[in-house]
């Protein structure tokens, strides 16, 4: 019996950790094969048992389930370690899109995929969720593609004022595209 | 020889095709007969080519350096060929080595832990961290580096390669036609007079030769060489070659 | 003392709950305001304490920082609950571009096809995007390919904790000391 509950109650920790949000009971009772009151029961055991020690994260009982999330207590150290990773220097992948936006802005996805030859969908995600590079609208093509610019906390975090003060792309050596007006090199519309 | 009987599978590529190969000939790798391996090896090509099996062009690179080790191990000085099998070998352990390693990995590798996403912290997600304008800089030209592989190069791209002007072979092909109209003969020398630079004459040369070759004029002669022009219905015909040099 | 020591653990382990990818050594140290050899030992009796328990979440020590996540044996219930869906066993040849790539770090794409034979874009690319294999900048060659590691996540998938514990490969001219005891059991090896 003992052991058997322990694997239940591991299950039920198993989802609630994995799940951002709260979990029926309903739902915890079918996946956990159980009928309500018993799976509640296990819950509650659960809940009580993560939350009787002083530990860093803790299930709380919300009116549609449970959830598990961290304690408000170190919410402080949560953020900084969080805040930290935010700050990081940039990656290589997310320097070289940022890059490719900024001196050829605007431009769409394809077009910057087709400088760096790999797939920027994530990278332009997760330049735009920090502020660095914002959508500019659509494209009035086929597929009216996204178009994409850099922000103005893009030049804070560069410490210059205009995209002027952008270190110039010599002529001959770079592409030549940086220098010129974007509308005639729009790479061909694609179906991704 | 033993006629093999092979169920038609897929290979990963020509090296886990040689080994099956080597393995059903019960070789060693170290020690490859490189001549039953070869007929073997484009027997299993033609059949996938007959089952209209993919056969990419890395199965046929292998094939031709196959032939090429069979035929060079037929000459009597055999340093080359045996270099050749040994670098063969070496490749084969390295693959057998990796594709032994991978199925381990295959056993162990399960997607079975998940982990959570990061916890919504309510901090708006703007990166306030610096970057260089320089590393920026770097990056640029690093994704660019990579794109112009991609990208087809602009013509300008070839100006620091190509730095006379261009010299259209079109253009030298009128001039020539355009000498020979009067008298319909000419010097061969007497072409190139008033060419300027290297282009022009390399041009020049390629016009003639198109020439030639559309039949539109003939170069006789040894010493003092004459061109004339052929008649051949007016109009009939477009000058050939509007390529450029 | 003794609440002082619980309140860094149930730091240490807010942190890792709500980061979700692994936090490095550094991080930790900085955030709990410890030194390396202080926040290390917390750490690991932090992950002994999960660990022991029959739980449902548990702490891998990937590299030089830890994740948090859930247990492989509560997979089936955990996918039911959150309607995910059963990822595909890896091909085999993605299994054989990832060994290359993992015994080799980092490499570009052109070597990976010289030990395989065959060309890898695709297979590189989809483990890219499984996350397994990740860009780590480029060579500075003609060209500058690219060059790929594994990730931490190809550490946590295969349940081992550092590179050191991939499977030793067997002819020589890997130059590697083959002195170290086996610290992982791996499978005895078959012809495939």
């Amino acid at each position: 019996m003992k052991p058997e509950i322990s694997k239940i109650q591991g299950a039920a920790e198993a989802i609630l950790f994995a799940s951002g949000e709260p979990v029926s009971l309903e739902r915890l009772a079918e996946v956990l094969e159980l009928d309500k009151p018993t799976a509640e029961k296990i819950l509650n055991h659960l809940t009580d048992r993560f939350n009787a020690e002083n530990a860093g994260v803790q299930i709380l009982r919300l009116e549609d389930g449970w959830q598990m999330c961290t304690r408000a207590e170190y919410a402080g150290q949560v953020r900084q370690a969080l805040d930290m990773r935010r700050n990081m220097p940039l990656s290589q992948a997310a320097l070289e899109v940022l890059a490719v936006v900024a001196y050829n802005q605007p431009v769409t996805k394809s077009f910057v995929e087709q400088v760096r030859g790999v797939d920027c969908s994530g990278v332009l995600g997760s330049l735009t969720s920090k502020g660095l590079v914002e959508e500019r609208g659509r494209l009035d093509l086929p597929g009216r593609p996204l178009i994409y610019g850099t922000t103005p906390d893009f030049l804070r975090c560069l410490g210059i004022s205009s995209l002027d003060d952008l270190p110039p792309v010599e002529h001959g050596e770079e592409e030549e595209e940086a220098d010129e007006p974007q509308k005639q090199s729009w790479p061909a519309e694609d179906a991704g | 020889m033993e006629k093999l009987n092979y169920r038609l599978e897929t290979f990963e590529g020509p090296l886990d095709l040689l080994l099956v190969l080597i393995r059903k000939n019960k070789m060693s790798i170290l020690d490859i007969r490189i001549t039953e391996l070869v007929d073997q090896y484009l027997e299993q090509i033609g059949a996938m080519r007959q089952r209209d099996m993919d056969v990419s062009s890395d199965f046929l690179e292998m094939a031709a350096r196959l032939v090429y080790i069979k035929t060079v191990s037929l000459l009597p000085k055999t340093e080359e060929a045996e270099q050749l099998s040994r670098e063969l070998s070496g490749q084969l352990l390295e693959y057998e080595e990796c594709r032994r390693i991978a199925s381990l990995l295959g056993k162990k590798i399960t997607f079975d832990s998940f982990p959570r996403e990061q916890a919504k912290v309510e901090f708006d997600t703007s990166y306030r961290g610096n970057i260089l304008p320089e590393a920026l800089f770097d990056a640029y030209r690093s994704a660019v580096g990579r794109g112009r592989r991609l990208l087809p190069p602009k013509p300008e791209a070839f100006s620091g390669i190509v730095s006379h002007g261009i010299v259209s072979v079109t253009s030298r092909i009128i001039r020539v036609l355009r000498r020979l109209r009067g008298t319909g003969t000419a010097r061969y020398t007497d072409l190139y007079s008033g060419c300027r630079g290297r282009s022009e004459l390399v041009a020049t040369f390629l016009a003639v030769l198109e020439l030639v070759r559309g039949k539109r004029i003939r170069v006789d002669g040894e010493d003092n060489d004459v061109v004339t022009l052929l008649h051949r219905p007016a109009a009939q015909r477009k000058p050939v070659g509007s390529e450029q040099q």
